[in-house]
């Protein structure tokens, strides 16, 4: 077959701090693009990876990402953990008007037409699970949460939620990143006397929390939009110290459905000793299902073409965690929201799930992507200008 | 006639591509106080620090109680009894004057019983300023200290490179003296770089004369006593 | 709530911030404060020493003995890195800055490669106690003690014991020590095993509290850094009053104000103390004595 | 004329009294040496002189001008300069650059070659001059710091043991040197503890001991003085 | 011959005790390395062309560390925060006043000026306080890390400077390029050639301005001190003074680096002021060879290239190598890399005469 290939530009940490939650994305979507090769490429073009370790470091992103679009001149690429270096990247992607995937969990609000987002966002997080908590720990909530973007609007989203649900605030304290010693946070926790804690830690210092807390036996629930389907602490963990930690997540390698157990079997067949399959490989490995579709339906990888298949606003596929389709407006993605309750021996049991939750914030908003494209991340106290 | 406490042969040595010494030859026998004396930059300090094994000798070789010990580091060297002080003293700045001299001691592994006394009772500003960090000593209390602390291992050889200096009269005739009298008493060899004629006259039995990296003479004690020819050696 | 568990309280968390200071930078006081070598690698031998010991308590060993595996194990690391890496670089210590970043990447990137992105942690022992309605955890109360039997021990050793006097001689005029009679390659490798053997019994010691990754290193560096420098050359008169003088701060800072008050405010101090004091507290009390 | 006078000049370390009221004058065009027993406080008298250290309290008085408080760097352009007793000078630059930067402030760059050509073939250095100055002999520093103090052309020269490690002829042509930049205009306080070269160069001589001035004169009034030769000279000189 | 008199005035204008290479030969030689990088983009492509600049970049922050820690002895580990500084602003200034009539180019000289002014500020509270060493160092480094902590927390909306948003640890972004205003339209400087030729441009200047700064009798002075400081003193300098201008030159130099950087990708970072960011510089400019400008040049931008290389190639093992490769450099040219080549390269040389 001399079909001209696919490319598929791979920007991942393979090593540095990110590294731990990253390596099973680049897996992930080797396995999609295998099977995808499997079965007879796209529209009968193989797939062809251009992978780089972008080593946690925005810099490399940068550099990385005009080589990809410029020298390898590939049709997509697949980018980014931290929410920084998808913003060291996107001028570049911009500027060249390529198409990147941000597959990941983040705060929410880019509004880019050059970015497709396939991870979770806060309101289809948070919606979910802090009325979920509420009403079965209490009103009471202190947040924790990495000092950052990440942290600092995911937070914004707690308060808000929790107000609408009844509920109280009643501490807020943001880490910057990085730190890895929490006795003063864990003694005003215990001042403050909440019912549960929503944790919001990012990277793998500040992880180290939820020892620390179990150690001073603080025995409060938890809840996160971040931990566990990323980090999976509760591997890494000593029991019971992530006991009644509930995070919303649209999949972790627990989710005990048959498409779930499909996709651990074919990744494990494939990467025996992947410590765990989180959130954000399901999400890489749907996005390149996703893309393909895209393409399929464009017959075309042109971005216009591409971007015309999207405003028909029924690109769905099924993830390992459930349907995903992605919205027009914001080019943003519906989950299936399962929440993971982790025991106190850490094993994880799902209480709940809520089916096709849409990241409706953005256009609402005001974001329309098929309108107009400012190319601009939002958040909700820094939302788009009204006229649109 | 005893052996050779200390032999060189054709010894040449100098710093990387450097040479300094070009075939030096000298010898020391138990219990003899030899001088050396030349002009400056002619590579005495240099056949100080090849004799105790700080540069490697590039060619020849160094015999000591007639084992060679060319190969051996300084550390091994200055067990087998050798002493060095320095030129330029170089105290242990940022320690005590006592613990300077347990430094020297350490050498022997052993406690020498009365050695310390013995020490303060030559340097008696070492026992004053014995908690003082050596760092802050005067120059010449730092050349005292140096000189005390190579005392406390007691070794039979000590290489002095330029003892004299920065030392007030009196006390380099008590050194002079101190020295002639471990050498009568304990039979201590010493083998001093030395310019300072009264200090030279007041201690050596003999004398070598160094110029451009050679021995260029050897004075006997009687050569000595003549002021002026010394000084014709140490002139240009 | 009453005033003795306010005091116990920030006496509590001053012990935790002050037990953490020391333990980071004990290590880094004896390789870089005392030998001069910058070692960026500092994290790594924590890294190594905590990786060691909480592999020895998933082999069975109990946690005393597995903290000492560690801390051997990073000795040993460190005599090799001594004699492969730093031996030649003693006259030019600013060119372990680079050497030891190197080693620090290597170390990182090939415990990643070899072992994983994490290692799976052992649990904090000793449970937790109460106190005027907050609990706390018994082993950080450990920390400290540990922390304060560190710096004992570290001080008898340097000013009581012929290896500390001869270490200390070796690293302030090494040809002269040399001279003398003392194998200076030994005291070297020892003095440098020392405290790469510090730095992994601080890792040992943080294991069970912490995330287990190829970086964790990177979380001890800032605070041993400013520590052993705020102390100034003196290590023994400089750590303890550094850490002390920077755990205050940041305690204070930490729960008036939230961590990153402390982590900025600990960083400031930092600038305003070595602006009056510009040769570190050591510098200043030892002016003071001479 | 004076050119440097101190008033009740005192330092101390912890409990040591290192300088105790000294008051000292030093006429212009004067060879003058401080000796003094080992400890006796003369090299600090020449940091304090130059502010190095501080005093606890006193005056110094620098061409009838206070320089008590200014910094080290003022002295010097005032017209002092000096050699240290433990030698000071740049040793990873060349012998040659050592004395350009001593050089440059007062020589026009058209004949700063020359000039340091000249210094190097005075200082005997020729043979070395780019050699790093960390690799001559000691004696060749000490040279090499007395060329790059008198280059600074000063009017006050202060020099810590400056024959310290050299030959008698060495000293001797030191001392020859000494006599003509003085005839030029130089004042010269030196200290030494060689009596040779103070008999040779010295107009006056003062005694520090313990700090104070403990004897001053001519060379042969100290020399004959028992009171110095108990404390300092010892029998030889006596 | 009045000509050649004339040129030769301007060599001893650049070379002297303080830079390596030097005569004829060396200058022929950076001619043709100068014909060589003007000449470079008609072979190579677009992405490559823009890659160099991207290197480039970097180039002026080594050199001025050169400047501050080769030639000066004082060791910043801060320079990163003088590049984070004329970085974020630039970005403040160009989003507020946009890119049309050279506002860009304006906002360049002001972000470097800016840099060189919190460098002056910086610079006076260390030296004349008298800090140096370490001392020095961990200030320094304490100065950047403060700033990036605080621009890392910068996400709010309440954090924006008209209408600049700082955005935190994500990083402030859609800032404009450098534009050079032109008769029917401007030019927008891309990653591209016009960048390529203004960079290259610069970097020649600065090389060569900061070549003559060095022989001149500031530089002789500035090596004295790294040497001994307190002689330097007592030969009559004002020695802070001297610390003071080589931190205030060297650390403009790190911002011209910021705000190149931040023009080049749109974008500015607090991860740029962080602990790996801040050691990098060093490490560039001590594995090239601290002690002299073009050393210092061609061993960073050999260490940028070689490592991006590494990167794309070497996949997992590429920080390993990087790592083996920086010891052992170390290890085996004490003088940096380039010098050891030019040793090794010369003994080879002398072999192959000899037989
Ligand atoms: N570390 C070194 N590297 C290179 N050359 C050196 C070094 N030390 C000394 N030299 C050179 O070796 C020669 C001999 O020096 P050495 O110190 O042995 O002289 P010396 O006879 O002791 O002189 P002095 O009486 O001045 O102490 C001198 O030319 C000196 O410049
Ligand atoms: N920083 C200090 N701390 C304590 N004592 C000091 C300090 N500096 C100097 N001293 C002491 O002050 C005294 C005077 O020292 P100084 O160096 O001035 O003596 P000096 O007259 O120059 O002697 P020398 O002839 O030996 O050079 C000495 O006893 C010395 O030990
Ligand atoms: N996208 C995040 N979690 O930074
Ligand atoms: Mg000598
Ligand atoms: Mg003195």
């Amino acid at each position: 077959q001399d079909a001209e290939p696919i490319k598929l530009g791979v920007l991942e940490d393979q090593s540095g701090d990110f590294a731990l939650a990253t390596i099973g994305k680049v897996h992930a979507i080797q396995l999609a693009a295998e099977e995808i090769n499997a079965a007879g490429g796209i529209d009968g073009r193989p797939l062809e990876l251009v992978e780089y370790d972008t080593q946690s470091d925005n810099t490399r992103f940068q550099e990385f990402m005009r080589r990809v679009l410029q020298r390898d001149k590939v049709d997509a690429v697949f980018a980014g953990f931290s929410s920084a270096s998808r913003e060291a990247y996107r001028p570049i992607v911009n500027q060249f008007d390529g198409l990147a995937f941000y597959n990941n969990q983040y705060e929410g609000g880019v509004c880019d037409a050059n970015m497709i987002v396939t991870g979770a966002v806060p309101e289809q997080q948070f919606s979910t699970l802090l009325p979920y908590m509420i009403e079965n720990y209490g009103p009471n909530v202190y947040t924790i949460a990495a000092d950052y973007n990440f942290g600092q609007i995911s937070a914004e989203w707690v308060r808000n939620i929790v107000a609408e649900n009844g509920g109280t605030m009643v501490g807020e304290e943001f880490i910057p990143l990085g730190v890895s010693q929490f006795s003063q946070t864990i003694q005003n926790i215990q001042a403050a006397k909440p019912d549960f804690v929503v944790t919001l830690l990012v990277g793998t210092a500040q992880a180290s929390y939820y020892e620390q807390a179990g150690a001073a036996n603080l025995g409060l629930p938890m809840a996160s939009s971040v931990n566990v389907g990323q980090g999976y602490e509760h591997k890494r963990f000593t029991p019971p110290s992530l006991k009644d930690m509930y995070a919303t997540v649209n999949y972790v390698e627990e989710v005990d459905t048959p498409a779930s157990k499909e996709f651990v079997e074919k990744f494990r067949a494939k990467f025996p000793d992947e410590p765990y399959i989180n959130q954000e490989a399901s999400n890489s490995y749907a996005a390149v299902y996703l893309y393909k579709q895209l393409v399929e339906r464009a017959k075309s990888t042109d971005l216009a073409e591409i971007r015309k298949v999207i405003a028909e606003g029924d690109v769905c596929v099924d993830g390992p965690g459930g349907q995903m389709c992605i919205d027009p407006k914001s080019q943003h993605v519906s989950h299936t929201i399962h929440l993971a309750h982790v025991t106190e021996d850490h094993s994880v049991e799902f209480p709940t799930k809520w089916d096709a939750i849409q990241p409706y914030w953005l256009g609402e908003a005001g974001c329309d992507l098929t309108v107009s494209d400012p190319s601009e991340q939002y958040t909700p106290s820094n939302p788009p200008p009204a006229n649109g | 006639m005893p052996e050779p406490l200390l032999q060189t042969s054709a010894l040449n040595g100098g710093y990387g591509g450097k040479p300094v010494l070009q075939g030096v030859d000298i010898d020391v026998k138990e219990g003899e106080i030899v001088a050396i004396i030349g002009r400056n930059g002619v590579g005495k300090s240099t056949l100080m620090k090849t004799l105790i094994g700080l540069l490697p000798s590039q060619r020849g070789e160094i015999r000591v109680k007639g084992r060679q010990v060319d190969g051996l580091s300084a550390h091994r060297r200055a067990r087998l009894g050798i002493g060095y002080v320095p030129q330029g003293r170089d105290v242990f700045p940022r320690m005590t004057v006592l613990e300077n001299l347990m430094v020297g001691q350490s050498i022997s592994g052993r406690k020498l019983d009365g050695k310390l006394e013995e020490v303060y009772h030559y340097f008696p500003i070492l026992q004053e300023r014995a908690h003082q960090r050596a760092g802050t000593m005067s120059g010449g209390q730092q050349q005292q200290l140096a000189i005390g602390r190579v005392l406390m291992g007691g070794p039979s050889l000590v290489l002095l490179d330029e003892p004299s200096e920065g030392i007030q009269p009196n006390i380099v005739q008590s050194i002079a003296r101190i020295m002639v009298e471990l050498n009568a008493k304990t039979g201590l060899s010493v083998v001093f770089v030395e310019q300072n004629i009264d200090m030279i006259r007041a201690m050596a039995q003999r004398c070598y004369v160094m110029d451009k990296g050679r021995i260029t003479a050897a004075l006997t004690r009687a050569d000595l006593d003549d002021q002026d020819l010394i000084r014709s050696y140490l002139s240009v | 709530m009453d005033i003795f568990n306010l005091i116990f309280s920030f006496l509590y968390q001053f012990g935790d911030a002050f037990a953490f200071l020391v333990l980071s930078a004990c290590g880094l006081a004896v390789i870089f404060g005392m030998m001069g070598v910058i070692n960026l690698a500092h994290g790594e031998f924590i890294m190594c020493g905590a990786y060691v010991s909480t592999s020895a308590v998933h082999a069975g060993l109990p946690l005393p003995l597995a903290i000492i595996a560690g801390a051997v194990a990073a000795g040993i690391a460190g005599m090799i890195v001594e004699l492969v890496v730093i031996r030649p670089l003693y006259q030019r210590p600013l060119d372990t800055i680079v050497a030891t970043w190197g080693i620090s990447m290597i170390v990182t990137q090939g415990t990643l490669i070899v072992l994983g992105p994490s290692m799976q942690g052992v649990g904090t022992p000793f449970g937790s106690f109460t106190m005027g309605g907050y609990s706390y955890s018994i082993y950080r109360v450990i920390l400290m003690i540990a922390a304060i039997g560190t710096l004992a021990l570290l001080w008898l050793m340097f000013t009581r014991t012929r290896f500390g006097l001869l270490s200390r001689a070796t690293i302030q005029v090494p040809h002269v020590a040399e001279a003398m009679g003392v194998n200076t390659n030994l005291i070297y490798s020892l003095t440098f095993g020392l405290g790469a053997a510090l730095a992994g019994l601080a890792g040992g010691l943080y294991a069970p509290t912490m995330t287990l990754v190829p970086t964790m290193g990177a979380s001890f560096m800032v605070e041993a850094f400013v520590t052993v420098v705020v102390g100034g050359a003196d290590i023994f008169l400089g750590t303890a009053p550094a850490a002390a003088i920077l755990g205050i701060i940041k305690a204070a800072l930490t729960g008036w104000q939230g961590q990153l008050a402390g982590q900025i405010g600990l960083l400031i101090a930092v600038i305003i103390v070595i602006r009056i004091l510009p040769r570190g507290i050591s510098g200043k009390i030892l002016k003071e004595r001479a | 004329m004076t050119i440097l006078e101190t008033r009740k000049l005192n330092k101390h370390f912890g409990g040591l009294h290192v300088t105790g009221n000294v008051d000292f004058t030093l006429q212009t065009g004067e060879m003058h040496c401080l000796i003094g027993p080992n400890g006796a406080g003369k090299s600090t008298f020449f940091r304090l002189i130059l502010g190095e250290h501080q005093p606890d309290s006193g005056q110094i008085l620098f061409a009838d001008e206070d320089i008590t408080r200014a910094k080290p760097f003022q002295r010097i352009r005032k017209g002092i300069s000096v050699k240290f007793q433990v030698p000071g000078i740049f040793k990873e630059l060349s012998t040659r650059q050592n004395l350009v930067i001593a050089l440059q402030h007062h020589v026009p760059a058209g004949d700063l070659t020359e000039e340091v050509d000249r210094l190097l073939e005075f200082l005997k250095l020729s043979q070395d001059h780019t050699q790093l100055a960390g690799n001559l002999s000691h004696g060749q520093k000490q040279w090499l710091e007395i060329g790059m103090a008198i280059a600074l052309k000063p009017r006050l020269l202060l020099l810590d043991e400056p024959t310290a490690g050299m030959t008698p002829d060495e000293t001797h042509a030191t001392g020859e040197m000494l006599h003509r930049l003085n005839a030029e205009g130089m004042t010269v306080l030196a200290v030494e503890h060689d009596m040779a070269f103070v008999r040779q160069i010295a107009h006056r001589v003062t005694v520090l001991h313990l700090g104070k001035v403990f004897a001053q004169g001519s060379i042969n009034e100290i020399t004959a003085d028992p009171r110095v030769a108990k404390i300092y000279l010892g029998e030889v000189h006596a | 011959m009045a000509e050649t008199s004339r040129l030769r005035g301007i060599l001893r204008l650049v070379e002297g005790p303080q830079t390596l290479g030097r005569g004829p030969k060396f200058w022929a030689g950076f001619a043709l390395v100068l014909a060589c990088a003007c000449a470079y983009p008609m072979f190579a492509d677009s992405y490559d062309v823009g890659n160099n600049v991207y290197f480039f970049n970097w180039l002026f922050m080594a050199m001025g560390l050169s400047l501050i820690w080769g030639y000066g002895g004082s060791l910043s580990f801060g320079q990163t925060a003088f590049f984070g500084i004329a970085g974020y602003c630039y970005g403040v200034l160009t989003i507020n006043l946009g890119d049309a009539y050279g506002l860009t180019l304006l906002s360049l000289v002001m972000a470097v000026g800016f840099s060189a002014f919190f460098a002056a500020v910086l610079g006076y509270f260390l030296f004349f306080g008298r800090i140096n060493g370490v001392f020095l160092g961990i200030v320094s480094l304490s100065v950047t890390l403060v700033l990036e902590r605080f621009m890392a927390q910068t996400a709010g909306p309440q954090w924006a400077i008209g209408s600049a948003r700082l955005n935190g640890f994500n990083g402030m972004g859609s800032m404009p390029s450098l534009t050079i205003p032109w008769p029917g339209g401007s030019i927008v400087l891309f990653p591209d050639l016009p960048l390529y030729y203004l960079t290259l441009a610069l970097l020649v200047v600065v090389y060569l301005a900061l070549r003559m700064l060095v022989n001149s009798r500031f530089g002789n002075v500035l090596v004295a001190i790294r040497e001994n400081p307190q002689r330097a003193e007592m030969l009559g300098y004002d020695i802070r003074k001297f610390q003071l201008g080589a931190f205030v030159i060297g650390s403009s130099l790190a911002g011209l680096s910021g705000v190149l950087y931040t023009s080049w990708g749109n974008y500015i970072t607090p991860a740029s002021m962080g602990m790996t960011a801040a050691a990098l510089p060093i490490v560039w400019v001590a594995v090239g060879g601290r002690g002299d400008l073009t050393t210092t040049l061609v061993g960073t931008l050999a260490v940028l290239i070689v490592f991006q290389m590494l990167t794309i190639y070497g996949s997992q093992y590429a920080l390993i190598v990087m790592g083996v490769l920086l010891v052992v450099t170390v290890l085996v040219a004490p003088r940096g890399i380039v010098m050891g080549i030019v040793d090794a390269s010369r003994r080879l040389f002398r072999r192959k005469e000899a037989r």
